[in-house]
């Protein structure tokens, strides 16, 4: 039973990834991409990870698919929905990708004990994600909180138009 | 520290604070003469403080080192820098310095018609040259001797590249740098080992055979390189680009000389090592017939004298190769003193005549007569007449070879010291008697003191310096009595015959020859030494030759002008994988990556 | 449902990932596949954590989804730059520099 | 002792960070630039002189952390280059973009934050974060030149380039270290990298840290991780390219010494043949791409391609001396290359442009600045009294030492044809004639920035000694004291 829907999942996870990198719908692979998202966050739950498949949920279908597609619009010269995104050299990319599958795929195969049942579910899951994070990983949290300060301002300076306007610049043309 | 060392460390400091000065003041290195003034004043500090180390040395007899630790790890010095004093880095640094501040004076006049800028730049060149190969001669170990060896290169480069409008000069001194830079690959993997054998750079390290034998043969290596040994000579010719003073110093007494140096000062390494002597006797032997068969067919004066140091070079390599540190180490000294002379002195020559060819030579002897005079010193001395200096120490090596590998290397030895005397010969009778080939050559007029002082000194050098082979040894802790050996008179004699050859091909002019020289004349054009030299000379020797120039001209001048062949060949195939499409950048990660994880498995 | 199950789910996401960033051109496209790529990673921190019993995969799953929108919203800026500069977002026309 | 004791380098760069943020939000923007420029290079002046007198040791937040005489070592490596980073781009960062000068500045100081924490980090999760923390700063600094254009009325792409394949690249390996992070961790069930041997590796845990290494490998720009080296130089700021080539680089090569000589050294027969692969291809690329460049800083790019091939020698050779020399290679490679990119920055500037061509006639132009960069170039040539002459035998020393004979030899030969394109530079400097180019207007901040590298550069060449200690004691800090 819970092998199927795990199957049934990865299917859920597998199809819209496919979809993602193959269509050519830009805003389509960009929804795709969510859809293949909620599905991981789908096995999250099923591993007992609630509070994560929350975070993914939020920050990644509902946030970074929507920044995706507002930079897809933004990017766009000329009014309409469909912005195509092509693909090319193919079949090098997929002999990559199949080559670097097999790899992992044997290297799983190789290592003993994968094959374990599942253990007992973390204990108290949300408190001890909690504890990790500010406890035993405090700081690296306070650093995360400095990159994505980083983040934030580099992103906007990148990507403003020009840089404020200054009032003596416009009195002193250089 | 004791006196000794700490004359030698003024001998060191000297020029490197000319040069200090020279670097931090432009204003001061753009005024040329008084640059000029500051590295001479140095040059000549270096020499009087060498004079005196080796002085205290000779009073005191006791080997000195001063040295503080240099590269430390975990309170273990790894590497001292400091000065040694002892019977041969004493006496070398006095050669060096003396024949250094001889170039200077000289290049004083030599130099005059350059810039004011220019001539500045020269002289700084110059303080730092000097440093670099007093650095080389006084270091206590191996580690400050490959520093000093390095930053020869750099400076030679510099000086050799000094008229870098023409391009000859500019390709030359790349030449130069990076052949003997690939030879010191060798010095570099040498040390290496050394290190890891025995943990220091010391050259008294005890090694097992085998190690031994692969770090001698890696310090041979390069040897090979600096000391312009067949087959990596190539560069030495074309380094006669740079001004005739440069030529003067580095192929005398320092640059090509360190290799030598580099022997006898690393000899208790070499001691253990049967192999790489044998090697280092084959090389020099080759090396010094080859070059002498070159300089022979030479008309380009200081080509002559290059190929000439590069068989006395061989020469010495074969005196090391045989065993006799002391009969290298005393023909590096005296062959110091007669090949700088012959380079300032045909440094005179191009001076006044404005060319380098012999052939646009003639009657020089007249018109100069005390350069004619000092050249005729010079070249008597390396064709090793008895009495003068080039005599006392070929001798030294003739008998240290003989019966060596079937004696091959003797007979080769021989065979050179008679085409000495006879290329020598050839350039003495053609550029310095019978008629002026051109205006030039008759209009030639001696220069000034600054060019004719050294000229002077380093003549009477070239005729004295030969009986002090006994002190020499002593100061060194050798065994040495000069005696006239059954080698030492045949060498003479075939010494005198080359010039008496030369005299019969080149010397006679309109004036009709004596009977004796008549009969050598008619042996020298008798078909069965027709037949000789076409197939000894014309048929094995110039084939190599051919065959190394074409090495040299597509090969090494080829990995030269890399630049230009990579632009062309490699370049387009970089534009392919570099294509400066970002999705390929990616690409040649993840390619990476799989080849990464790839491995993974198959491990 | 094993770990080795989960963990090859894991390989086959982040080969299609691979797979599209090496053949989309448009930026945004290429970042959807960088995306399915870190989602990948994330997968395989929570298996461990649930087949290890032990929370630290999860914690790690947690900073890593950080650092990823971290690096898209710069990389969104970029593409926006990217933009104004070529006028398109194809990452292959940016090709001035090369050899 | 206290953890925010021990925490204080990191802190204090944080602090400063926070601070350049409000001043630059409480100044009117044209002041602004030069106030928080010079107010970096004060603070981290200040930072940097502090760590002479502040004497922690120990571990810090749970064990994730630890400041050491290793640590120390490279956080004063990283507060040296971005005193010299601040003070070569204040003038050019003010000149250029204004309004944008706070937003640097404030960019930078937490790419330095995130090095120092990565210098202390003894921890997986937070060295990755340190890692990103360091990492995602540079994309934007590398898109800063994105107005340069506007003055002159072009369109200038090459800063948005530049930004984009350094991004591209970097994402891409921030996944894959991602997910050779989660296959590592997963397997050994550890995050410590103390912790990470105490089982044999599987297969997957093996191909969980190859994964890293290739993340790494990209800050570093190794090949094949480097393409992304030339163009990003080529197209950003020149002064924050000199910041560029060395910091990241130099804490990359620190990570890669962390994880696998601490964490994975136990089990080098793993990893070591990829990362002596890894060295070799950088060497050899590096070496021979150098060659046809014409311009100074593509050319500067490929050379440090191949010094980073030298310095993973070091990484290479496993163990304390390995470690030692490793630093030591750094510590000399920051000074010089930072030196070498601020002359060219300064010839640039004069008018001269990148190209190679623009140095010529520099020794008559510009005496100082021709005899610094000789300096520079005969240090990463390796030519002795400079110091790259010390740091590149010491690693082949190390190298050689270690059984890697091969590869020595390799690298020396590699090294011996790269003496052609250092050849190069030092030609058109002191070999050709000015021809209507003139003297150069070097600033003050700019000409005490190359000074000090200079200084750095002549002052560890001639005397090592104290440099060679203090490795040693880093690398033992960091390998046998962490064995207690």
């Amino acid at each position: 039973m819970e092998g199927t829907f795990f199957m049934v999942l990865a299917a859920c996870a597998l199809v819209p990834a496919w979809l993602a990198v193959r269509g050519a719908n830009l805003i389509h692979a960009a929804l795709w991409l969510g859809a293949s998202l909620l599905a991981t966050a789908a096995v999250y739950a099923m591993l007992g990870a609630s509070f994560l498949a929350g975070v993914q949920v939020l920050v990644y279908v509902g946030g970074v698919i929507t920044l995706m597609i507002f930079g897809v619009m933004m990017t766009r010269r000329h009014e309409g929905l469909v912005a195509l995104a092509e693909s090319r050299h193919q079949g090098r990319a997929a002999a990559i990708a199949v080559t670097l599958f097999a790899v992992i795929a044997q290297a799983i195969n190789a290592t003993d004990g994968l094959d374990a049942p599942l253990s007992a579910p973390v204990s108290a899951n949300g408190s001890a994600l909690g504890r990790a994070l500010v406890v035993d990983h405090v700081l690296a949290f306070e650093a995360l909180s400095l990159l994505l300060l980083a983040a934030i301002v580099g992103a906007v300076v990148i990507a403003r138009r020009r840089d404020p306007p200054d009032a003596r610049e416009a009195e002193v043309p250089s | 520290m004791s006196p000794a060392s700490s004359f030698a460390l003024v001998a060191v400091l000297a020029p490197a604070l000319a040069a200090l000065v020279l670097a931090a003041l432009p204003a001061l290195r753009r005024q040329g003469t008084p640059a000029a003034m500051l590295c001479i004043a140095g040059s000549l500090g270096a020499f009087g403080a060498a004079l005196a180390a080796l002085s205290r040395l000779a009073h005191t007899h006791t080997p000195e080192t001063w040295s503080r630790p240099w590269l430390q790890a975990a309170g273990l010095s790894l590497a001292d820098v400091g000065v040694r004093v002892d019977g041969t880095s004493a006496p070398m640094l006095v050669v060096v310095t003396l024949v250094a501040l001889c170039v200077q004076v000289f290049s004083l006049g030599y130099m005059h018609g350059e810039s004011r800028e220019a001539f500045g730049r020269y002289f700084a060149y110059h303080a730092l040259f000097l440093f670099s190969m007093n650095v080389l001669v006084v270091s206590p170990n191996l580690l400050q001797l490959f520093a000093g060896w390095e930053l020869v290169g750099v400076t030679s480069y510099l000086l050799i590249g000094f008229y870098y409008r023409k391009p000859e000069a500019a390709h030359a001194a790349v030449k130069a740098f990076w052949v003997t830079r690939f030879a010191d690959m060798g010095l570099l993997f040498g040390l290496l080992a050394l290190f890891t054998a025995s943990g220091s750079f010391g050259w008294e390290a005890q090694l097992s055979p085998a190690v031994a034998t692969f770090v001698t043969l890696m310090l041979f290596l390069a040897v090979v390189g600096k000391s312009a040994q067949f087959p990596l000579h190539i560069w030495l010719p074309n380094a006669m680009e740079g001004p005739t003073p440069v030529s003067a110093l580095l192929h005398a007494a320092t640059m090509v000389a360190a290799g030598v140096f580099l022997v006898v000062r690393a000899a208790p390494l070499f001691a253990q090592s049967e192999t790489t002597r044998a090697v280092m006797l084959v090389t020099g032997s080759v090396t010094a017939l080859f070059a002498a068969c070159l300089a022979l067919v030479q008309t380009d004066i200081k080509k002559v004298l290059a190929y000439s140091t590069c068989s006395q070079l061989g020469y010495m390599v074969a005196a090391l190769g045989a065993g006799s540190v002391f009969g290298g180490f005393f023909h590096l000294t005296t062959h110091a003193f007669f090949k700088a002379l012959l380079f300032l002195a045909a440094g005179s020559v191009i001076h006044a005549v404005h060319s380098n060819e012999i052939g646009k030579m003639g009657g020089l002897a007249r018109r100069m007569p005390l350069t004619g005079g000092a050249f005729i010193i010079g070249a008597l001395a390396l064709a090793g007449v008895p009495g003068l200096a080039g005599f006392f120490s070929k001798d030294l090596v003739l008998e240290a070879v003989e019966g060596k590998l079937g004696s091959l290397p003797w007979i080769a030895l021989l065979a050179t010291a008679f085409l000495t005397a006879f290329y020598m010969g050839r350039v003495v009778f053609v550029a310095f008697f019978g008629a002026p080939a051109n205006d030039h050559a008759a209009h030639a007029k001696e220069h000034g003191w600054s060019m004719r002082g050294p000229l002077v000194l380093l003549a009477t050098l070239s005729v004295v310096v030969g009986y002090f082979g006994g002190d020499l040894a002593h100061l060194g802790g050798h065994a040495y009595h000069f005696h006239f050996t059954g080698g030492a008179a045949l060498a003479s004699g075939l010494g005198l015959a080359g010039i008496g050859l030369a005299y019969a091909v080149y010397g006679r002019g309109p004036r009709e020859a004596p009977a004796i020289i008549a009969t050598v004349d008619r042996i020298a054009q008798s078909r069965a030494v027709n037949r000789f030299y076409e197939f000894g000379f014309r048929r094995v020797t110039l084939v190599a030759a051919d065959a190394l120039a074409w090495i040299d001209r597509y090969v090494v001048d080829g990995l030269i002008n890399m630049t230009g062949y990579v632009t062309l060949a490699l370049g387009s195939r970089a534009r392919k994988i570099q294509t400066g499409e970002a999705p390929d950048y990616v690409l040649a990660v993840m390619l990476g990556v799989v080849a990464m994880a790839a491995w993974v498995v198959v491990q | 449902m094993t770990l080795a199950g989960c963990l090859t789910l894991a390989a086959a996401l982040f080969s299609l990932g691979v797979y599209g960033l090496l053949t989309r051109r448009q930026a945004v496209a290429v970042l959807v596949s960088v995306e399915l790529m870190a989602n990948a990673a994330n997968l395989c921190f929570v298996a461990f954590s649930r087949f290890r019993g032990d929370v630290t995969g999860q914690a790690l799953a947690v900073f890593a989804l950080a650092l990823t929108v971290a690096e898209v919203a710069v990389g969104l800026a970029l593409v926006i730059l990217l933009y104004r500069a070529h006028g398109d977002t194809r990452v292959d026309l940016a090709s001035e520099m090369k050899q | 002792m206290s953890d925010l004791l021990i925490l204080w380098l990191p802190l204090a760069v944080g602090a400063l960070t926070v601070l350049a943020l409000l001043v630059d939000a409480l100044s009117p923007p044209p002041a602004s630039g030069r106030a928080v420029g010079w107010l970096v290079v004060a603070g981290l002046t200040a930072t940097l002189g502090a760590t002479f007198f502040v004497d922690v040791a120990g571990p810090a937040a749970h064990g994730a952390y630890e400041a050491s005489a290793w640590t120390l070592a490279l956080q004063r490596l990283f507060l040296a280059a971005g005193v010299i980073a601040a003070l070569g781009g204040v003038d050019h960062v003010a000149a250029r973009a204004p309004k944008r000068a706070g937003e640097y500045w404030l960019l930078l100081l937490a790419s330095i934050t995130g090095m120092t924490l990565l210098a202390g980090a003894r921890d997986l999760i937070l060295l990755v974060v340190a890692f990103e923390l360091m990492g995602i700063p540079l994309y934007v600094l590398a898109a800063f030149a994105k107005t340069d254009g506007d003055r002159a009325g072009v369109r200038d792409r090459r800063p948005s380039e530049a930004a984009l394949k350094l991004y591209l690249v970097g994402a891409t390996s921030t996944a894959v270290t991602l997910f050779g992070l989660a296959l590592l961790t997963g397997m050994t069930c550890a995050t410590r990298l103390d912790a990470l041997t105490a089982t044999p590796l599987q297969p997957l845990a093996t191909l969980g840290a190859l994964l890293m290494l290739a993340g790494f490998g990209y800050k570093v720009g190794v090949v094949p991780f480097h393409m992304w080296v030339p163009d990003t130089y080529q197209g950003a700021w020149t002064p924050f390219v000199a910041f560029l080539s060395v910091a990241p680089k130099a804490a990359g090569v620190a990570a890669l010494t962390q994880v696998f000589v601490l964490g994975l050294g136990a089990q080098h027969d793993r990893w070591l043949p990829a990362l002596m692969m890894l060295a070799f291809l950088s060497m050899a690329v590096g070496n021979l791409l150098a060659l046809p460049q014409t311009d100074a800083r593509r050319l500067l790019a490929y050379s440090g391609v191949a010094q980073m091939g030298y310095a993973l020698l070091g990484v290479a050779a496993i163990g304390e001396q390995g470690a030692a020399m490793t630093l030591f290679f750094l510590t000399s490679y920051v000074f010089t290359n930072m030196g070498a990119f601020l002359v060219v920055h300064a010839v640039a500037e004069g008018g001269g442009g990148h190209d190679l061509d623009g140095l010529r006639g520099l020794a008559g132009r510009a005496p100082g600045l021709a005899a610094a960069l000789l300096c520079f170039i005969l240090s990463l040539a390796g030519i002795p009294f400079a110091v790259g002459f010390w740091a590149k035998l010491y690693v082949f020393l190390a190298a050689w030492q270690a059984g890697l004979g091969g590869l020595v030899i390799a690298g020396v030969a590699l090294a011996a044809l790269g003496i052609f394109y250092y050849l190069q530079v030092l030609r058109a400097a002191y070999m050709t004639d000015a021809r209507g180019l003139a003297a150069p207007v070097v600033g003050a901040p700019l000409k005490l920035a190359i000074g000090l590298c200079l200084a750095a550069v002549l002052g560890f060449g001639l005397w090592p000694g104290p440099l060679v200690e203090g490795t040693a004691r880093a690398a033992h800090a960091l390998l046998t004291a962490a064995a207690r």
